[in-house]
């Protein structure tokens, strides 16, 4: 099992390239979303007060 | 008072009917995105030349199609905000660009990630790397142009023309594979002739894309929303009966 | 002849820059516009000539008459065709054309191009200064452009000048000129001219009436020899007596104004 | 109309014949930019020789973005603009000539004076007349495209980093196509000049249109 799991984390060689490759893309997307929400639910907040 | 909602009545519109759709939105490509990653990475076959460096293909080649799309996207929205002069667009077109840009740096980022197993070097001056790396550029460019005019509507009419000027590269982008030999793979999916790969790939590669798609949708909206209320509150705050 | 009525600006759709201005200037008058700095002279000229739009301004409410035609927020060249010319502030000539080619630039937009020589002739017999330049206008002082400017005006043959700062870095001779030129042309071919000026006393010299602004507003009109008596326009325009500078509203007379309104 | 033309061809080659800085300007930073490759590579001579082409149309690129920033500056500041708009003095007159005078100033030189780099390059002789024609071709895209450019950056802030930056993208393509033109010149094969060309002549058509719309824009 947890030869398996390394197997997979290894893959074939390339984990380098292929962790990096999904974890920077998706990380920057995600926390722009993040940014974004936040900002919103800030903006949200100062509409009311008006 | 009046001129302002005659202006943005459209907005107001806009927002009541893209909340439903954002919060959908949302939820969906969430999932998709899941889903799609799961097949990239567990599900989806090793290719039998490039092994598993093939995987980084399901987060490359959408990620390249959606900067693409966003340019096409922005351009568009442009022309309709300079021969229209609707805001709405020119605030479409103004907030699509950091997503754009995030997408295009990944799909170049990507692309020198898997360049290196299967070609052996991050990075070559071909055709289409070039243009991609321009359109970049022409990102930057557009994200420089917002903040760099202190009256508001001169940068505005500065950033629509600058988008219609970029749309050159677009289709340099796009046939630069078949008009040049380059190192860069032609494509194989938009093609006269049919799909030229496997089912096993195209369903992780049409999942993450679609996903992304719907990511775009959802974050231009949220970002739209941001901007509207933004400009209300100044308004209301410089409101001279205030 | 010109007429503003309760005219509000407003720049960058949220900063107001004029409140409820109105003034008039009829025909054959030279009407001047005084106040400090920022008071919105500039401004309400470029309303007026529908530059405002250059520099994202716009007139919200309120209108602006010219010849009982509504100009408000009109094109700048559209009005400028209807006999209304302003005189830009600073330096505005073509620095790499003779005085001659700039003159004929002035009149581009006419349609008698017959008579143009003979006017050039005619404008240039106001200015002597100018007939004996014959080098690039980017070459003349501050004073010949800024005669160079009024005469490309004279050439389109304008019913009303509106004209910023005429004396604004000119040496003190040539100011007088200048002003001399101006009550001429008033006077021989009866040109109306809104002035807007910082210099009060020279400016109170020329005008038959006066406004004087401040904040966006008329705080005070008249004739000008009134305004010239009037003892809060000599204390703030015209240095008559030595003290704190205040504010307007705090005067009498702006108080007595306010209850009119 | 065509009285107005010239007119307006006279003043502003006037403009740069007068100010020897614009005038001398686009040259003489093309010619201090020559000078820094042969001092940069030191001896070796087979370097400057595959280098050559190259580093004359990166000079080239570099003097053309130089000379940009006052392509309108001086007559927008001057609001000189504005009163052309008032008196209906047709835009396209003062962009047309304002492109042709810029060329003049800033590209024929170079054109006429890159043979006698390339030797100074010690560039081989075959390729002038490669290097002729693509500077011929190349040099004008610079000033079409470099206009609607610097139409669009006028009254922004710090604009000089910003037209650097925007011009850059779109320079690009033709410094690629230029090199690559005079590599393949000697192999008789001319299909980057072929390139030029259309993109020169789409380029007359569009540019100029453009960037009177963007002019009036920026007056309105």
């Amino acid at each position: 099992m947890i030869d398996e799991i390394l197997n997979f984390i290894n893959m074939n060689g390339h984990s380098f390239y292929i962790w990096t490759a999904y974890f920077i893309p998706l990380t920057l997307i995600f926390s722009y979303i993040l940014i974004q929400r936040s900002k919103l639910k800030r903006m949200k907040k100062y509409e009311t007060k008006i | 008072m009046l001129k302002y909602f005659h202006k943005y009545a459209n907005p107001g519109k806009f927002l009541t009917l893209a909340l439903p759709v954002r919060k959908i939105m949302g939820i969906v490509s969430i999932g998709v995105v899941t889903v799609g990653l799961i097949f990239a990475l567990f599900l989806s076959p090793p290719d039998y030349q490039q092994k598993e460096t093939v995987r980084i293909m399901y987060i490359h080649v959408p990620a390249a199609w959606m900067s693409l799309m966003i340019y096409a996207f922005i351009f568009f929205s442009s022309v309709v905000f300079l021969v229209w002069k609707f805001p709405l667009f020119l605030i479409l077109a103004k907030e699509s660009v950091t997503i754009g840009v995030i997408f295009t740096f990944t799909a170049l980022l990507t692309g020198s990630l898997w360049g290196k197993p299967t070609w052996g070097t991050y990075w070559v001056w071909d055709a289409r790397l070039t243009s991609f790396l321009v359109l970049f550029f022409i990102y930057l460019g557009l994200k420089l142009i917002m903040d760099s005019f202190s009256y508001s509507s001169k940068g505005d009419y500065a950033f629509g023309y600058l988008a219609l000027i970029g749309g050159f590269n677009l289709p340099i982008i796009k046939f630069s594979v078949d008009w040049w030999n380059t190192l860069h793979q032609p494509a194989s999916i938009l093609r006269t002739g049919g799909i030229s790969i496997s089912s096993e790939m195209l369903i992780p590669l049409f999942l993450m894309a679609i996903g992304f798609l719907f990511l775009f949708i959802y974050i231009l909206l949220v970002s739209v929303e941001i901007n509207l209320k933004k400009r209300k509150i100044i308004y209301y705050k410089n409101k001279p009966d205030n | 002849m010109l007429e503003l009525k309760n005219i509000e600006v407003v720049y960058n759709e949220v900063v107001l820059v004029i409140k409820g201005l109105s003034l008039e200037v009829k025909e054959g008058e030279i009407v001047s516009l005084l106040g400090a700095n920022g008071a919105g002279k500039s401004t309400t000229l470029k309303a007026v000539s529908g530059l405002l739009k250059n520099e994202d301004g716009e007139v919200t409410k309120g209108n602006i008459c010219f010849l009982d035609e509504e100009i408000t927020n009109s094109n700048p060249s559209e009005i400028v065709k209807s006999g209304l010319f302003q005189v830009m502030e600073g330096r505005r000539c073509i620095a790499d054309m003779t005085v001659l080619e700039n003159l004929r630039l002035g009149a581009h937009t006419r349609r008698d191009r017959k008579n143009i020589n003979d006017d050039i002739e005619k404008v240039l017999n106001y200015f002597p200064r100018l007939k004996e330049r014959n080098g690039l206008s980017g070459y003349l002082s501050g004073g010949e452009q800024q005669m160079l400017a009024i005469g490309r005006a004279l050439m389109a043959k304008p019913k009303i000048i509106l004209m910023d700062e005429p004396s604004m870095g000119l040496s003190p001779l040539l100011v007088k000129e200048v002003f001399g030129i101006i009550k001429k042309l008033n006077e021989e071919l009866g040109i109306t001219i809104l002035l807007v000026e910082q210099n009060a006393r020279l400016a109170l010299n020329v005008s038959n009436r006066a406004y004087i602004m401040e904040n966006g507003k008329i705080v005070l009109e008249g004739s000008s020899k009134v305004l010239a008596n009037n003892e809060d326009v000599k204390e703030f325009y015209l240095g008559g007596s030595k003290g704190e500078r205040k504010s307007f509203k705090n005067l009498k007379s702006y108080k007595r104004r306010k209850r009119w309104l | 109309m065509i009285k107005l033309f010239f007119l307006f061809l006279l003043k502003d080659f006037k403009s740069y014949l007068l100010d020897s800085n614009k005038s001398w300007f686009a040259i003489s930073f093309f010619l201090l930019c020559v000078l820094i490759f042969p001092l940069t590579y030191g001896s070796s001579v087979d370097l400057l020789k595959k280098t050559a082409i190259a580093s004359i149309w990166i000079c080239a690129l570099f003097s053309n973005l130089i000379s940009l920033e006052s392509l309108f500056k001086e007559d927008y500041q001057n609001g000189v603009l504005l009163q052309y708009r008032i008196n209906k003095i047709p835009f396209s007159i003062i962009v047309i000539t304002k492109c042709i005078s810029h060329w003049v100033f800033t590209g024929l030189p170079i054109i006429f004076f890159s043979p006698f780099f390339l030797i100074f390059l010690s560039g081989s002789s075959s390729d002038a007349l490669g290097l002729f024609f693509s500077l011929l071709f190349g040099t004008p895209l610079f000033s079409l495209l470099g206009m609607p450019i610097a139409a669009l950056t006028l009254g922004a802030t710090a604009r000089g980093p910003l037209l650097i930056f925007l011009s850059i993208p779109f320079f690009l393509p033709i410094i690629i196509f230029g090199v690559l033109g005079v590599n393949s010149f000697n192999s008789g094969s001319y299909s980057e000049y072929y390139l030029l060309c259309a993109i020169l002549s789409i380029s007359i058509v569009i540019l100029p249109y453009i960037t009177i719309k963007i002019l009036q824009e920026s007056l309105k």
